[in-house]
């Protein structure tokens, strides 16, 4: 393994190889090693740069963090539920749409780096931080919304279990309090899920920082030197992990989706909401990786180096599967609604695709399912970045149109036509579902700067256990099984 | 007995060579205990031929599995009978409901616990030579051993014969 | 059931009310009032944390509910219907259940007060100085003019009195109430038919098969309480039975929806079918037929009506080989050129069903009454024009809203010298009025009101302060016999005290005049007319119905007017909880939605689905409503209602209004600027003869309905 | 559970009958329950926007083609139905169920305002209150002092008025009394002009509720949903000989 390490990192620095090898390693970035003070120093080049223009956006998106989320919702809550545009009979809207959302981009990172690395799958490395941040800050925009749509969010702690002077303990029989339980669990987890990996990291950017940095990164790095008990702790730790956080991530977005199938309302009260939730949750998780990497692969240093055509390529493929897969969960549940024929959840369907707002429901088609598999088999298209940015951003979109559709739109036609509505957002909810995504945008960028978003460890690790072999006449990526 | 901590550092591709070096430390007579691998990437005790590093982050991780099961079992069996309510012609304290929330606390307490595991042994006092090299981030295996200053000679030489590059004691402190 | 909430509601009436106990203790007249006293010093009837009953009249419409009003530490806090009274038997209408807002409400007139006509600003007077503004006027009795209510009440009593004895002109009365109940036409057409000045009472409780020709009488029409209890007892009969109601009218109202059919028929055209129905019945019951129903060609009612012969026949049939037919005539029926034939008619086909004075079929509620025609008006206009009237006293009524601008009301109120008003809010009438001098709204007031239409027996309902009143305000009633005081040529004549006194020395015959309770002298009469909520006979005394004609009368029953279809429309006011306009500063009867719309807080004119696709209009556009022959249009916002006729539109009454506060400023529109001022052979406003054109003005603002938009017109429509 | 059952059928069960043929939908116990209940108004743009705070609703529905078309009207309030879907899922307690009363509760006080419940209700019987609404004085005087005036935040609904129902049991006791029929009326019931509204005891076998419910004109709204509705409407409609 060494040797071949050696002759790897000697054959770099003759300039004369084969095309083949030379191909391989521009393609995988196993296979293209680099010593690791120079990586070190990318990853930490990266994260120490900071333009002016960084700053410019860093403080253009606290603003509007501010403005949009904070000063919006604090209108909202001196004023009333009432300035959103949530109505008898639409009691949810714009807010759970978003928290649904959010928590959905939030099954990103754990499916990247839990489901990956269970699995082997080499080429996540050196995006599973990037990943893991989108958990954590997803689910803390995410988080914010079972709040922020609470008619008196002052007393939101009579939800928390804890013994008190009221005597009365919550409900558990409610999936609001599973809810809590179930994204508390996943934030603290996803957290930690972040954390654990990124040790040696941080002991890397202590070793080459100094001042403020340097007393930071020392305090969170725990005096990590790198001893063997330390990374077998760290691989025990991470190995608990990556196999408990799946069964957490699949919870969670159980549990949401449970927020609406326990209840009696037609079109909600499904079984198979839970998976399907969870593939959609991947779907837009998956999607949202491509899109922040290919925004990390513009704007930060040295990060084509690491983020390469061969990751947009394969979580093309993800997204292609993911959306074979959310189109067989979505007609399972259309068809046997549908077949049902209980009056209210027909008529809950036919109104989808055939009402006021049916294009809600034909633009969630397109973008989930249409756009997907027309674009997504073709490997050009998959290995071209900024196509692949726009079309999981649809992805999105997509997305957002079901959530849009599973919430506002079927409580708008219930089993009353009497009581029917159609609901208009209105600014304040815009604004705070903007304001979060503006936190998500701020936090992210702050992150950028402040940890190193590439776990060179990881990636290190990694290219240590790819060689190049010849196989016959050609040459062959392989894999050494170090652990 | 004076003794010396001294470290010695292996370029990454110098695995084959770090594991030489730990058996020649052995041959020195200096044993396992005295003798601290560290690394900027894990290596498998076996590659080095050391004996497997002590860990109880999986049974603290169980342990908190345990506790959160029982908070959970409180809050679902104990908690509605404290102040009785009913709702929707559902029994005080069903088993189906009980089940999501006890799946949560069990897992919650599983994962804090791993945490917590992970953090209390890194901060709790460890075994073996102290000391720590920056360039152990670049991606160098350092040995850390305990020397007894009547071998350090020999050693060091024989150490050296193998490539490994000697750091001066004087810089090798705790991060 | 009622007979338990009665002992339980009377027990806590607590024996004597409030004004009662000051009676009897024998304090002055002045004591009669309540006075405001602080929380910490409540009198012992008012115990804290302990609700207090007092029984009085409701004041929102003329029919007279009992109410009982639950008070709490002095606050009026919910009205309740008198389980005892013989008009209502403890229900309670929306009207009557928000007349608590009118009490409170935060846009009362505070005090007396003088102001620059049509000017909001005004300058507050002291009661000394109303009374001798008052003063004032009355000295000059003959040009004087009084314009009141509809309610049968004390004041009205006085007034009346004074004129008599004074000379000076009969106080005039006008309501829109009234004119959309076709009251005068009613009353005029029943005093020609079964010859008295008595409301006929329809007993619908025992009546096999009703033919309602445009009474809204679930709704607003005479006394819609008694007629709703009349409706359950027609649907719940004995043996199962269960009354057939057709309902004839050109618009679906609330009261024609509850019916088991409804006859489209063309506005105007009632009374020809009536005359049909009469003339087949006659037939089917092998009589001769009455020369009142002879002249009707049967083909050519069939056709004005816009309904088939065949269904003609049906329903004279119908009507014929039931056993308690009655027939109703009311509403939009009545206001129209041949509104009064029409009536006679109607009341025609109740002689030919032989049901006068039985069971099931008509009789004649006690106590005369004197028509409130719009005649009166028109002559009160007149003298106000000659410059005949130098001060006018309004009270109880808005004529600035509620009369038809083609009238030239307010041009003849330039020409008197001084208006008074006694409006408690700033309606209309009052911004054009010299004073206010405030009267008490119902909940604070005393006095009396004498049941004309919906009792069953002679009944005085008794009206008393069931709290403090709210502000400076003062008594009608005790500002005019204060003023009369002061004049000696009156003071004679109108020997009372005050108000109490007057009340007293009027139902003072009714001690011995055998009530369901007696008393030897007035305080104890005086304290259980409180207590009870008023006098009534122990049992039914209905007056019957003479067939004062026979049936030999011929009438000249003109054909409907024809309207161009698709460009003319026949417009339709009908009347809602908003009754004479009154009801619009409530919040609550503006919340509480339409029954058959479901629209709140504004206005609507309903048109066929048909008809607007016709014109290209589309549910909530705004249109111009044009009167044919007038100039005066009105915009409103469409309904698209599949209750009404094509060529018909109609519009509530009731909002529009221009002053009465912040619930009901500047709110929908007032159909009364589109009548016409000709009125009929009864002297009533032909209103549904009024036709209009509608043009799409292209804005749109949806109504604030509670229904849906869409959904809710049944499967296939929508 | 068995115990459950049995603690249920031993309490009082308080219903109500709706005759919709004799309903005349005039809309009185809507005044009425706003009256009582201290229902704030919430004006024209709020009521156009599906934000009326009215605890009862009647139901309009057009049926049949001119000229034969006639609206039918249903009185749609609360049903308390015995396994009610909006209790179990409110996170706080704050919509439980009465054993007393066997009545759905809403406790205002421990309500955080998830709308969770109001989403539930197949009946669309719930409100929230989306402000404070302000009853300007001294308009506000008329407020009733047994029922809590709600802030904004919460959800509301039809009560069966519990203030009437605590009264009434309390007056029988302090007459030293059984709670006799018809000594209960909640303000719907009251005001309705034609008597369609009926109030009682179900769990009483000859209360005038319990016959009414035994009619067989009788149903219950979305009974398929097996939420154990307490209101009882009983089948009216034009020509219709029961």
């Amino acid at each position: 393994m060494a040797a071949d390490a050696k002759s790897l990192l000697n054959g770099r620095k003759t300039a004369h190889v084969e095309t083949e090898a030379e191909e391989l390693r521009k393609e995988h970035l196993m296979l293209d090693p680099m010593p690791r003070d120079e990586m070190n120093d990318m990853v930490m080049e990266a994260m120490t740069t900071t333009t002016k223009t960084y700053w410019v956006w860093v403080i253009g998106f606290g603003i509007a963090v501010a403005v949009l989320l904070f000063g919006a919702w604090g209108y909202m809550i001196a004023t009333g539920m009432g300035v959103a545009g949530i109505r008898r009979p639409i009691y949810w809207g714009i807010f759970i749409v978003t928290f649904v959302f959010w928590i959905g981009i939030s099954h990103a990172g754990t499916f990247v780096s839990a489901i990956l690395r269970v699995f082997k799958a080499e080429f996540r490395r050196p995006f599973t931080r990037a990943a893991e941040l989108m958990t954590t800050f997803g689910l803390a925009a995410g988080a914010i919304y079972p709040l922020v749509h609470l008619g008196r969010v002052w007393v939101f702690y009579w939800m928390i279990p804890y013994p008190n002077a009221r005597w009365l303990w919550p409900n558990f029989r409610s999936a609001l309090e599973w809810d809590l339980l179930a994204i508390t669990t996943y934030l603290l987890s996803s957290t930690i899920y972040l954390f654990l990996p990124l040790i040696p990291d941080l002991a890397m950017a202590r070793d080459r920082s100094t001042g403020i940095r340097h007393f930071f990164y020392k305090t969170f790095a725990l005096g990590w030197r790198g001893t063997e008990a330390e990374w077998t702790r760290l691989r025990k730790a991470i190995g608990i992990f990556a196999f408990a956080i799946i069964p957490v991530m699949f919870s969670v977005h159980t549990i949401v989706s449970w927020d609406f199938a326990v209840g009696q309302v037609a079109g909600w009260h499904s079984t198979i909401f839970g998976p399907y939730f969870i593939i959609g949750a991947i779907l837009s998780g998956v999607s949202a990786v491509v899109t922040i990497l290919y925004v990390l692969r513009k704007t930060l240093k040295n990060m084509d180096y690491f983020i390469r055509l061969e990751h947009f390529d394969g979580l093309g493929k993800l997204i292609l599967i993911f959306s074979m897969a959310w189109a067989y969960f979505f007609f399972n549940e259309y068809l046997l609604s549908w077949y049902g024929g209980e009056a209210a959840v027909k008529q809950v369907l036919t109104l989808h695709a055939t009402g006021p707002t049916a294009w809600v429901w034909y633009l969630m088609l397109i973008c989930n399912v249409a756009i997907p598999w027309l674009f997504l088999w073709n490997k050009k298209v998959r290995r071209t970045p900024w196509l692949m940015f726009i079309i999981t951003l649809l992805v999105n979109v997509g997305m957002y149109a079901e959530r849009y559709t599973i919430i506002p739109l079927t409580l708008g036609h219930q089993r009353s036509p009497f009581d029917w509505g159609i609901y208009n957002p209105t600014i304040v909810e815009v604004s705070i579902a903007l304001g979060t995504l503006c936190l998500f945008i701020f936090l992210y960028l702050l992150a950028s700067r402040a940890i190193p978003l590439v776990p060179v460890w990881e990636v290190q690790e990694g290219q240590m256990a790819h060689s190049i072999r010849k196989v016959g006449k050609t040459e062959v990526p392989s894999v050494t099984e170090l652990e | 007995m004076d003794t010396s901590i001294r470290l010695i550092l292996f370029k990454e591709d110098q695995i084959n060579q770090a594991s030489d070096a730990i058996e020649t430390l052995h041959n020195q007579g200096i044993h396992d205990k005295d003798i601290s691998v560290i690394s900027g990437v894990p290596f498998t005790e076996k590659m080095l031929g050391r004996p497997m590093a002590w860990t109880r982050v999986p049974l603290i991780a169980i342990s908190g599995a345990v506790v959160g099961f029982i908070i959970a079992s409180l809050l679902n069996f104990l908690t509605p009978n404290l102040y009785k309510m009913y709702v929707g012609g559902m029994p005080l304290t069903p088993i189906p409901t009980s089940i999501v929330v006890t799946f949560e606390l069990t897992m919650l307490g599983l994962l804090i616990a791993t945490f917590l595991g992970v953090f209390v042994e890194m901060i709790s006092p460890s075994y073996g030579p102290k000391g720590y090299h920056p360039k152990i981030s670049d991606g160098y295996i350092g040995i850390l051993f305990s020397c007894p200053a009547h071998i350090e000679e020999k050693t060091c030489l024989e150490l050296q014969d193998l490539g490994a590059e000697m750091v001066d004691p004087e810089e090798v402190k705790q991060p | 059931m009622s007979n338990k909430i009665s002992r339980r509601d009377f027990l806590k009436i607590s024996g004597i009310g409030v004004t009662a106990a000051a009676v009897l203790t024998g304090c002055g007249p002045a004591s009669r009032y309540v006075v405001r006293q602080s929380y910490v010093d409540m009198p012992e009837y008012n115990q804290t944390g302990k609700s207090t009953y007092y029984a009085t009249t409701c004041q929102e419409c003329p029919a007279g509910c009992g109410l009982i009003v639950r008070t709490q530490e002095g606050r009026a806090i919910k009205v309740e219907g008198n389980p005892n009274h013989p008009v209502n038997q403890g229900k309670v209408c929306s009207r009557g259940l928000t007349s608590v807002q009118g009490l409170y409400n935060p846009d009362r007139i505070g005090g007396p007060l003088q102001r620059t006509r049509g000017d909001r600003s005004s300058q507050p007077l002291t009661w000394e100085e109303a009374v001798s503004t008052v003063q004032n006027g009355l000295s000059n009795p003959e040009k004087t003019a009084f314009l009141l209510g509809l309610m049968p009440d004390h004041l009205f009593d006085l007034v009346t009195e004074f004129s008599e004895t004074t000379g000076a002109a009969a106080p005039v009365r006008y309501s829109a109430l009234g004119t959309l109940e076709g009251r005068a036409t009613l009353l005029a057409a029943s005093k020609k038919m079964y010859g008295t000045d008595q409301f006929p009472y329809f007993d619908l409780s025992a009546a096999d098969v009703v033919f309602n020709f445009g009474a809204d009488y679930l709704e607003t029409w005479l006394s819609p309480l008694a007629y709703s209890r009349g409706y359950r007892k027609m649907r719940k009969q004995e043996f199962g039975k269960r009354g057939y109601i057709v309902a004839f009218g050109a618009r679906q109202s609330l009261t024609a929806s509850n019916a088991d059919e409804w006859i489209p028929v063309t506005p105007g055209s009632e009374g020809l079918v009536a005359l049909a129905i009469g003339q087949i019945t006659a037939r089917l019951k092998g009589q001769t037929i009455p020369a009142l129903f002879a002249g009707v060609n049967l083909q050519a009612a069939a056709d004005a009506a816009g309904i088939s012969l065949q269904k003609l026949q049906q329903l004279g049939q119908l009507f014929a080989n039931a056993e308690n037919s009655l027939a109703i005539p009311g509403g939009a029926a009545l206001t129209t050129s041949v509104g009064y034939e029409t009536a006679q008619a109607v009341l025609g086909l109740n002689i030919l069903a032989d049901n006068l004075g039985k069971p099931g079929g008509v009789f004649l509620a006690p106590g005369t009454t004197s028509t409130a025609s719009m005649e009166a008006v028109k002559t009160l206009i007149q003298r106000c024009l000659d410059g005949e009237v130098d001060t006018l006293f309004i009270h109880g009524c808005n004529p600035i809203f509620e009369l038809p601008d083609k009238l030239g009301f307010e041009k003849a109120l330039e020409k008197v010298k001084t208006i008074i008003s006694f409006a408690p809010f700033e309606d209309e009438t009052a911004l054009v009025s010299d004073f206010v001098f405030p009267d008490h709204t119902g909940l604070e007031s005393f006095g009396y009101q004498r049941l004309l239409a919906g009792t069953d027996r002679s009944t005085y309902s008794s009206i008393q302060p069931v709290v403090q009143p709210v502000h400076n305000t003062k008594s009608t009633v005790d500002v005019l016999l204060a003023a009369a005081a002061a004049i000696p040529a009156l003071s004679a004549n109108l020997n009372y005290t005050d108000e109490v006194d007057f009340i007293q020395q009027k139902i003072s015959s009714l001690i011995q005049a055998g009530g369901f309770f007696t008393a030897s002298e007035m305080p104890t009469f005086w304290s259980k007319w409180l207590q009870f909520g008023g006098w009534w006979k122990n049992a039914a005394n209905f007056g019957t119905p003479r067939d004062a004609t026979k049936l030999d009368l011929e009438l000249n029953m003109n054909t409907p007017q024809k309207v161009t279809e698709g460009e003319e429309f026949h417009l339709v006011t009908f009347s809602t909880q908003m009754g004479d306009g009154r009801g619009a500063n409530r919040p609550w009867l503006q919340e509480t939605p339409d029954p058959q719309t479901t629209v709140t807080w504004n206005s609507w004119i309903e048109m066929h689905p048909a008809t607007a696709e016709h014109l290209g209009i589309m549910d909530d556009d705004i249109v111009e409503i044009t009167p044919i022959g007038g100039t005066n249009t009105i915009e409103a916002i469409v309904y698209l209602y599949p209750a009404i006729r094509p060529d018909t539109v109609a519009i509530p009454f009731g909002q529009g209004h221009t002053a009465l506060g912040r619930w009901a400023e500047g709110r929908g529109v007032n159909p009364a600027k589109l009548w016409s001022e000709t009125t009929n052979q009864a002297g009533e406003l032909t209103i549904s003869d009024t036709l209009v054109t509608i043009t799409p003005t292209g804005r749109r603002r949806p109504l604030a309905r509670q229904e849906s938009r869409v959904g809710v017109y049944g499967d296939g429509e929508h | 559970m068995a115990e459950l059952l049995k603690e249920q059928e031993e309490t009082q069960k308080w219903g109500m009958v709706i005759d919709m043929d004799i309903c005349s939908g005039c809309q009185a116990c809507v005044t009425a329950c706003s009256m009582e209940n201290n229902v704030p108004f919430v004006g024209e743009d709020e009521m156009a926007y599906g934000r009326g705070l009215q605890w009862m609703r009647i139901r309009r529905y057009w049926e049949g083609e001119y000229p034969e078309v006639t609206p039918t009207h249903q009185p749609m309030l609360c049903q308390q139905c015995g396994s009610a879907p909006c209790e179990p899922v409110c996170p706080t307690f704050a919509s439980v169920h009465s054993q007393e009363e066997q009545i759905n509760v809403q406790v205002y006080n421990r309500c955080i305002g998830t709308r969770y419940c109001a989403n539930n209700c197949p009946f669309s019987a719930r409100v929230f209150n989306w402000f404070d609404y302000e009853t300007p004085a001294p308009m506000n005087s008329y407020l009733n002092p047994d029922v809590s005036v709600r802030r904004r935040g919460i959800m509301e609904k039809c009560t069966f008025c519990v203030q009437r129902i605590v009264h009434g049991r309390q007056q029988a006791a302090a007459e030293g009394r059984e709670v006799e029929d018809g000594d209960i009326v909640p303000a719907c019931a009251q005001a309705c002009p034609t008597d369609a509204i009926v109030f009682g005891d179900l769990s009483d076998p000859e209360s005038k509720v319990s016959k009414m419910s035994r009619s067989d004109r009788a149903f219950k709204e979305l009974e398929e949903l097996g939420t154990q509705p307490k209101v009882i409407y009983l089948k009216g409609g034009k020509s219709y000989g029961g």
